[in-house]
């Protein structure tokens, strides 16, 4: 089984990329690979609540967000150090695992194939 | 005096390096994510924050709307753009 | 007052668009004139014909097309257009390509454009991303 | 070797392409097999037909065929394509749209062809700016 | 006579930014405005010598810059700070003149108009 | 053991912050710009290099090309690549 991680590291809406990323994890889910999700560096910002979906009417990162467990992704890391640097804290709508800079390392050389260049 | 236009973090540290004092900043896009920072004369494009669930802080800026964004650009000229 | 606006990021990574309408729309409400809006580097892609808005959201190309129906001048800067692929039918001829793509509304213009328009404005006011 | 690239970026605010062409060529001398390109995000915009190369610029779409005629596989996401406006004669059937712009040698491909790719590959390189 | 500030504050080649705005500022030129132009931060990278052109032919902007002469575009400037981050001399096979932060305040501030978001 | 693959500088800096030591680098397209900067087991894609007219210093990374450039990814797995 192939193991993938997707990278959000930028912030939401002003790119279309983080929702692109989102659609991209749940067809790997659904091809049967472990799909893991890390929210790092500016894609933090992806996790504040009370997003409304933009302007345009583009969707809201936060409501794909509780869509991803119905594809059995549970497997969602967030950067300690990138939360803690913004002042924002730990606690989400969705179930997250903050890890530190050691764990992340582990966590992208232990993958198939990392998606999602950035920061 | 210029306005300056923030787009990005990013682009706020390097207006906030060239700024002078007291000229006034508007942040819009991702910049709005810069509210925690205690920036003097800083106003904030409100639809932008509001997409993105960035409420406002105890010491926050101005919210504003376009009608006001039109309004401070001209008020203050040139308008100078920071991104990235 | 005179407004020249400039947009500068594609509509898909960027938000300029979205930026660049608001605030022509509010400039014109309280009686300004917007004498040009350019579009620049990755912004020519904004007048590209062949985009579908993703279901449920606003159609950005509609929403330009109503601010020219307003006359508002769309000028697409010809040199960032064309290796972009936005052609209007006289460049689709030029360069043999199977078809034009420039949405209704936008015009393809030179850089003198801009300068001008920036000469006759009193205001310029650039959105990026 | 197995290898799936995938490019990310816009032809004329990224080298992605440049990148992912070189690495494929270099690959494929070497004797490995490129089971795809994937064009994905800004990245679809390599597949746009209308681009005109500026004079004395290698015209990066020709370089793309030439690879497809190598047998490379050039997929592009189809959900990224239709949006920034790099269409087939189907899409451009089902919305109305005046004409495809999708060039010659790439095809538009649901995103389980990037996640089949990478199962059936042994490296995945992404190509980004 | 209007005044127009051109600013370079990204590297040249990845995209086509640099060249695009220096095709501006030679039109601006020819127009009669007062151009001006400023390299800061990653711009500055613009201005190593030996510089080829890429890959795709793309024009060297070095090269370019050569170019301003003809056109009466004198005033250029860049930001000391900006080469002094990155070990960067201050000679250049054009006339340039380094300027600090407060001459750059300075400069923005007397435009008619300022061209070329970014950092 | 990862590949990372840094295509500018902002790239280069979160790299080098989420790199196990020893874990080769390549620097590309504006990661060249790099260079100068003291990275252990760092390569740099030549042409990128020769474009920009960035040239080897004295505790310079090693050039390389494409075909390097491939085996690297071969050798290391899986590649990671940094941008802005």
């Amino acid at each position: 089984m192939k193991k993938i991680l997707f990278v959000i590291s930028k912030p939401p809406y002003a790119s279309k990329r983080n929702a692109e990323l989102l659609d991209a994890a749940l067809v790997a889910a659904a091809f049967d690979c472990e799909v893991s999700l890390l929210f790092r560096n500016d894609g933090v910002w992806s996790l504040l609540p009370e997003q409304s979906a933009n302007a345009v009417g583009q969707r809201s990162i936060a409501k794909m967000m509780l869509g991803l467990s119905d594809y059995d992704i549970d497997k969602l890391y967030v950067c300690s150090e990138s939360l803690k640097n913004r002042g924002l804290q730990e606690h989400f709508e969705v179930a997250l695992s903050p890890i530190g800079m050691t764990a992340q390392q582990q966590l992208m050389a232990s993958q198939g194939a990392v998606i999602g260049a950035g920061p | 005096m210029s306005l300056h236009l923030v787009f990005t973090l990013a682009g706020l540290e390097h207006c906030q390096k060239r700024r002078h004092a007291g000229e006034p900043v508007v942040l819009l896009g991702d910049g709005v994510y810069g509210i925690s920072e205690a920036i003097d004369n800083c106003y904030i494009l409100q639809p932008d924050a509001q997409t993105r669930g960035v409420t406002p802080s105890v010491q926050a800026p101005q919210f504003i709307d376009y009608e006001t964004f039109v309004q401070l650009t001209i008020d203050h000229h040139p308008s100078v753009s920071w991104t990235d | 007052m005179k407004f020249i606006l400039a947009v500068h990021g594609s509509p898909h990574s960027s938000e300029s668009g979205e930026h660049a309408l608001n605030f022509a729309r509010a400039a014109l409400a309280q009686g300004h004139k917007i004498e040009r809006i350019f579009f620049y580097h990755d912004g020519v892609l904004q007048a590209l014909q062949t985009q579908v808005a993703p279901q449920g959201e606003i159609d950005l190309t509609e929403q330009w097309q109503a601010l020219a129906e307003q006359g508002v001048e769309l000028a697409v800067c010809i040199a960032s257009a064309i290796k972009r692929g936005v052609i209007d039918e006289t460049e689709q001829g030029r360069y043999d390509k199977q078809a034009a793509t420039l949405a209704r509304g936008f015009e393809l213009v030179g850089l003198g454009q801009l300068i001008a328009g920036i000469q006759q404005s009193d205001r310029y006011i650039e959105f990026c991303c």
